[in-house]
């Protein structure tokens, strides 16, 4: 028995948002007479983080605490019309309505803060505890609660905004393909070194080592989670899963999660990931979305580790250990390329 | 028609139940049965449990080992005394399944499940029933060939002598993922040694036929013979002989025949 | 463990900020370690019915007859529903944003197209009593040829799968039967190339497999309203079908989407939202529809599956001068999501690289499987495994390091891409360099001086003359740019050189097994060849 | 249809339901008990999203006759708080940022507890076969693994 280390790589972009655009979302900000703050959407949010990103985009858009804002997410009752959650753009699109609706319900906030301190609004500025203040003056100081408070019961007016973000549709040309198809991409390097048994065709995950450029990551132990979670389901991708092994047969379809292959906790490898951050242009505070990209790379880099340690190309997902096998035997054994 | 559960104290009372009822099935650890029903199997209409003690008892202080068929794997893998089959009993499920398949369900859980089984067959093991007409001994091998028209008797027990040496029996259950997951194949070998020669071989394996078959060539090749080099190429190369291997979403037949030999290999070579 | 290179781009940011960039806790998390956050089953009502379906035994097959007076009459029954029972039984998904015809059935009407397509469903006071009724239903099937195989479903004489699709492809513009690219002619720089190397890659389907399988309740609320508690991923996308299939206006329903227990956008299709809700307005209870976990794996959307081939040019210098690519994705039974992905592959020609030369077809061919929908990096995964493959071929081919050889030919700002849009915002290179260096991979000097914001443009920006075909009629155009794009710049001649700072490597490395001289073709259908 | 009478501790509560023949455990928390926090994830005890423990040891309630529990304490999710405040592995979980989309959370948090019930301070090796009858599809297993071993060395640190 012989088992062979090898390395791969693959490097990879990632379009943000529903291609061609034409997928808007909504969103409302508004305040109760504390000052805190609801974000209501009709957004889902899937484990991903939608309700926790936007509350800090919100938070950091309003200028206030992020403990005095709660994102409502789900109802079509009050939550505004999105497009769903899905095509990495739960960040993008959704971030980007947060915002307006924020900066829309800022707007008012200052007014009446100015209205209370008697001065103008554009000399205010919030110190995101909870106060707004006027430039270089902190001691004339109001809070947020107080401000909400003579809003709503003194001056009659509701702290509130409303947003929406739409990349336009755009149209295809059916002759040369021409078309816009995303605002802004992600990109994402990694290396992947496996081990090969060559009488078994076994493959086992040794490390990973990342690079990826996602923006602006608005929460890193978010982002990480995407991150780590997604190349973990692209190794399953790459060595295990398919509800139809033999296809294009359609025969032998797993019906549970025994017959459903996905790596168990034992199957991890470490994973050393480096978080890029190239701002895009259009995106919430420059931020794109980790959330699809972060399993794409995975696959073929796994699929050139495998070359590299034992000297088979297997371009057939799943690439299982039967696969590894036949291409081993064909080539009349293991062979093992420069170690790099 | 709605499900009706029957409890009896006696394992003969619930024996009569199960065969006088062709939609009645014995609950044992729920694993077989309570996923049937979850799963809209409407075949079934009787759940017989029995309370009965005896099924749950362990008695593994002689030579002979008797397990009864409510004996979970948790229950193997806190008994010193079973030491050699904690391999096996670790390899199904996870801790909850553990704590609630049994023995004797093991016996009729097909592939991909059933790997205590592949243990039983090598240790060759007596099935204990209780059918209509009474109860008697089965040899596990006998069992399992007429296992589909097993379901209405109840297992009782079953039992086996222990090996001579904690080397003597030797498990591997090879599976896509770890530490639980469904088996490719698995192996079970019990070679007693007398004189530095094999005497008595026997090996198991599961998932290369419908249900776990004795690999005799491979216990041709080793019987009477030193456990060397040789020896285990000799079984490793006719390990797939005799076999029937099936397709399923966990492994090809194909990849089963060419991988039974290499971890027949390392089985009895003690590789990792 | 993850590492934030806060160093890189850092003329490009404003960190001066208070919420974003730090790690607060999730909002949801308390929910979740407390087993608090609700999912739509975590609702229970009052006198709750269930809803099954019965699903069809055959992969093709014409329903003769469809007899349910057993079924009926079952102990526990409710309601029996059939195709007949739903208003608008045929919809497609993205007939939303007017993409594509009505193609698919809520319950099959005279014909099943695949393997546990819903025919009929039955409502029952216990899932019992509804897999009993199941059982009592009888369907006369005249078994029809299938299909499987995406090539085969193309061959002349194949099965039909979908009387809407009658070439069994999608159809684009209302006449061709895929996405093309064109840029740069492809053909002809094939013919000049050093080497050309061409593959054939498969992935198979993927299933989502998300912890919680799909499924909804719905109830009759006040004011003649139904509330719906929903897995769904896309809360007005669900709503906005079932209005359409149920035909009753949107604020017809109350959907309440709570958490949603893993979705990686097999969550998308609303599959049992409209039966369900169908469900309560025939029987005036609450009704409840949740997929088996078997129901899921086999019959619930996959990712679809993808064949890819690839046909490179290469130069002996590493660079990649042409690329042609033809994709089917195996949309299934019918079209759900995969017409979509099909364009959205098409844009994302060549990949993250700039090549002169992109060829692209790409293909939504139907077959008689489960219909795919949309996964995690959809349209993309699969092309991406089959171009990073590719080049990591490439590379060997010529003998150059695969991390060089991706940084040589990155795409950069300024750059025209494929679909004739200016490159910007790239980060490829460094992402390279930086996991070149966490892998303590060796890179050369150039190669870690290099950079996506230096260097582009150019002649890299133009776009490359692209000969018309004149096979299918060219439709007018609205051509629409998005506020972000600049109109393409005009067409020059010739192809990009390499980048000017960054010259091709002057002593390659060894080379392993190709020669890279006496140009070789290799290709993995018709064997190597010289020329 | 005749319904059985059943009667046991839940969360150390006394509860009694009447069943129906055949009725999962799972079911009976879930429908007729109101405790949501066991899940169904397959009803095929694939998934572990349905973890309870009955007596102190870890079962799939969905593949458990509720009828056998009869007399019998079982714990779930719901009771493993201490009044207001979190087990030592809820935090550790949150802490961590163990949980993504949520659903497999309360299984994997029963399946850590039945460990470290047993065993304070597990190994790494210890911890991965404790909570591989759970099935989690976002995180890649890692943060909770972390968490589980961060709660056994703080059950240290405060002891």
């Amino acid at each position: 028995m012989t088992r062979h280390r090898g390395r791969g790589i693959a490097s990879v972009n990632y379009p943000i948002g529903m291609n061609l655009g034409g997928d808007p979302s909504q969103a409302l900000v508004h305040s109760n007479p504390s000052g805190k703050f609801t974000v209501a959407l009709s957004s889902i949010d899937l484990g991903q983080g939608m309700k926790s990103v936007t509350r800090q985009i919100c938070a950091e858009t309003l200028g206030v605490p992020v403990e005095d804002v709660y994102v409502d997410t789900a109802d079509s009752d009050t939550g505004p019309h999105c497009m769903g959650s899905f095509a990495s753009r739960g960040t993008h699109r959704v971030g980007n309505a947060v915002m307006a609706a924020a900066r829309e319900a800022r707007g008012v906030m200052m007014e009446a803060a100015a209205e209370e301190l008697e001065v103008n609004a554009a000399d205010l500025e919030t110190d995101g505890r909870g106060n707004i203040h006027v430039k270089g003056a902190p001691h004339r100081s109001i809070s947020t609660k107080d401000v909400a408070i003579a809003a709503q019961f003194k001056q009659g007016k509701t702290i509130s905004g409303r947003g929406i973000f739409l990349v336009p549709l755009s149209d295809v040309d059916p002759e040369t393909g021409e078309m816009s198809p995303a605002t802004c991409y992600a990109h994402a390097c990694l290396v992947a070194e496996v081990e090969v048994d060559d009488e078994t065709g076994e493959v086992d995950m040794v490390r990973m080592d990342s690079a990826y450029e996602l923006g602006r990551a608005l929460n890193p132990r978010l982002v990480e989670q995407q991150l780590v979670g997604g190349a973990w389901m692209g190794v399953s991708h790459a060595l295990y899963e398919t509800p139809e092994p033999f296809y294009p047969e359609p025969v032998h379809g797993p019906r549970d999660f025994v017959e459903y292959l996905m790596p168990g906790p034992g199957d991890i490898c470490p994973h050393d990931i480096a978080v890029l951050e190239r701002p895009a242009p259009d995106g919430p505070f420059g931020a794109k979305g980790p959330g699809e990209m972060c399993a794409n790379p995975v696959l073929p880099a796994v699929a050139n580790a495998i070359f590299n340690a034992v000297g088979v190309r297997i371009d057939d997902l799943p690439i299982t250990p039967e696969k590894v096998l036949r291409a081993i035997k064909a080539q009349g054994g293991a062979r093992p390329q420069p170690r790099r | 028609m709605p499900v009706t559960v029957k409890t009896f104290t006696s394992s003969h009372d619930a024996a009569a139940a199960l065969s006088s009822d062709r939609s009645a099935r014995y609950l044992g650890g729920g694993t077989l049965v309570m996923r049937a029903l979850n799963e809209g199997d409407i075949s079934i209409s009787t759940i017989v449990r029995a309370s009965d003690h005896a099924m749950t008892r362990i008695d593994a202080s002689g030579s002979r080992i008797t397990l009864g068929a409510g004996v979970t794997f948790a229950r193997i893998l806190a008994e010193r005394d079973l030491a050699f089959l904690h391999g096996p009993a670790r390899s199904i499920g996870g801790p909850a399944v553990r704590n609630m398949g049994t023995v004797g369900g093991n016996l009729f859980a097909p592939v991909p499940y059933g790997d205590f089984t592949v243990a039983m067959l090598a240790l060759d093991a007596m099935v204990s029933v209780q059918g209509g007409l009474g109860g008697r001994e089965i040899p596990i091998d006998e069992f399992l060939q007429s296992r589909d028209r097993q379901t209405g008797t109840l297992v009782l027990a079953i039992s086996f002598a222990k090996p001579g040496s904690t080397d003597a029996f030797r498990y591997r259950k090879i599976a896509r993922i770890k530490p639980k997951g469904g088996a490719v194949i698995t192996l079970a070998a019990h070679l007693p040694l007398n004189g530095g020669r094999i005497v008595g071989a026997r090996v198991a394996l599961g998932s290369m036929a419908p249900t776990p078959i004795r690999a005799r060539a491979a216990e041709r090749a080793l019987e009477g013979r030193a456990l060397d080099t040789s020896t285990i190429s000799a079984a490793a190369a006719a390990a797939v002989e005799g076999t029937s291997p099936g397709d399923n979403a966990l492994a090809s037949a194909w990849y089963r025949r060419e991988i039974v030999g290499v971890h027949l290999k390392r089985l009895l070579s003690g590789q990792e | 463990m993850l590492e934030l290179r806060k160093d890189l781009f850092a003329d490009e940011r404003d960190d001066n900020l208070k919420e974003i960039g730090k790690g607060t806790q999730r909002q949801d998390m308390l929910g979740h370690v407390t087993g608090t956050s609700p999912y739509f089953d975590d609702h229970k009502l009052q006198g709750m019915l269930h809803l099954k379906v019965v699903r069809s035994a055959h992969s093709h097959a014409r329903l003769r007859r469809i007899d349910t007076s057993e079924a009926e009459r079952s102990q526990g029954v409710r309601r029996v529903i059939r195709a007949s029972d739903v208003p608008r039984n045929l919809n497609t998904l993205l007939s939303l944003i007017n993409f594509g015809k009505d193609d698919e059935p809520s319950l099959a009407v005279d014909k099943v197209r695949y393997k546990g397509e819903p025919i009929v469903a039955i409502v029952a006071d216990s899932p019992r009593e509804a897999f009993e009724a199941i059982a009592k239903v009888k369907i006369d099937y005249e078994v029809l040829p299938a299909v499987f195989d995406v090539e085969d479903a193309l061959k002349p004489g194949a099965p039909v799968v979908n009387e809407v699709y009658p070439k069994n492809t999608f159809t684009y513009h209302e006449t061709y039967d895929r996405q093309q690219l064109r840029f740069g002619d492809a053909d002809r720089a094939l013919a000049t190339a050093d080497h050309v190397l061409e593959q054939r890659y498969q992935m198979s389907p993927i299933e989502h497999a998300p912890t919680e399988t799909n499924g909804s309740i719905a109830a009759p609320d006040t004011n003649g309203r139904y509330i719906v508690y929903t897995s769904t991923q896309a809360l007005f996308f669900s709503v906005d079908t079932c209005a359409k299939i149920l035909d009753v206006p949107s604020n017809t329903f109350h959907f309440i989407g709570g958490t949603v227990g893993g979705g990686f956008g097999g969550k998308v299709d609303t599959l049992t939202e409209p039966l369900c809700i169908l469900g309560a307005m025939l029987t005036g209870r609450p009704v409840r529809y949740v997929f088996g976990r078997e129901e899921e794996m086999q019959y619930g959307p996959p990712r679809g599956a993808e064949r890819i081939y690839i046909k490179d040019g290469v130069m002996r210098d590493g660079r990649v001068v042409a690329r042609k690519v033809r994709a089917y994705f195996d949309s299934g039974a019918y079209t759900r999501l995969s017409s979509y992905a099909a364009v959205k592959c098409a844009a994302h020609l060549p990949g993250p690289y700039t090549i002169p030369n992109v060829h692209g077809d790409v293909y939504c061919v139907f077959t008689n499987r489960t219909p795919a929908t949309a996964m995690r990096g959809f349209g993309v995964t699969a092309m991406d495994f089959a171009i990073e493959c590719q080049m990591d071929k490439l590379a060997h081919l010529v003998g150059m390091d695969p991390m060089e050889f991706r940084i040589l030919n990155a795409y950069r700002d300024g750059d025209m891409k494929a679909h004739r849009r200016e490159a910007k915002n790239t980060a490829l290179i460094e992402c390279v360099q930086v996991a070149a260096e966490k892998a303590k991979w060796p890179l050369r000097e150039d190669f870690k001086r290099m950079s996506s914001r230096k260097d582009g443009g150019g002649a890299r920006a133009a776009v490359t003359p692209t000969p018309r075909e004149t096979q299918a009629p060219p439709t007018a155009l609205s051509q629409q740019r998005t506020t972000y794009d600049r109109a393409p710049a005009a067409t020059r001649e010739p192809p990009p050189p390499p980048p000017p700072s960054s010259p091709p490597p002057s002593s390659p490395p060894p080379r392993p097994s190709a020669p890279s001289h006496g140009a070789i073709r290799f290709s993995s259908v018709f064997g190597t060849r010289r020329r | 249809m005749a319904k059985t009478a059943l009667q046991f501790l839940h969360n150390g509560r006394d509860v009694a339901i009447f069943v129906d023949g055949g009725t999962n455990l799972l079911v009976a928390l879930r429908e007729l008990i109101g405790d949501m926090t066991p899940k169904f994830g397959c009803g095929q005890g694939g998934c572990g999203t349905c973890s309870v423990l009955i007596d102190g040891e870890l079962h799939l309630s969905c593949l458990t006759l509720a009828e056998t529990v009869a007399g019998r304490s079982v714990e779930t999710l719901d009771g493993i708080k201490n009044g207001p405040n979190l087990h030592p592995l809820q935090r550790a979980f949150a802490d961590n940022f163990a949980a993504q989309c949520g659903y497999c959370t309360p299984g994997m948090l029963m399946a850590a507890k039945a460990l470290l019930d047993r065993n304070p301070q597990p190994s790494r090796a210890e911890v991965v076969e404790a909570i591989s009858g759970n099935i989690c599809r976002c995180t890649g297993y890692e943060p909770i693994i972390n968490a589980v071993l961060a709660a056994a060395s703080g059950g240290r640190a405060r002891a």
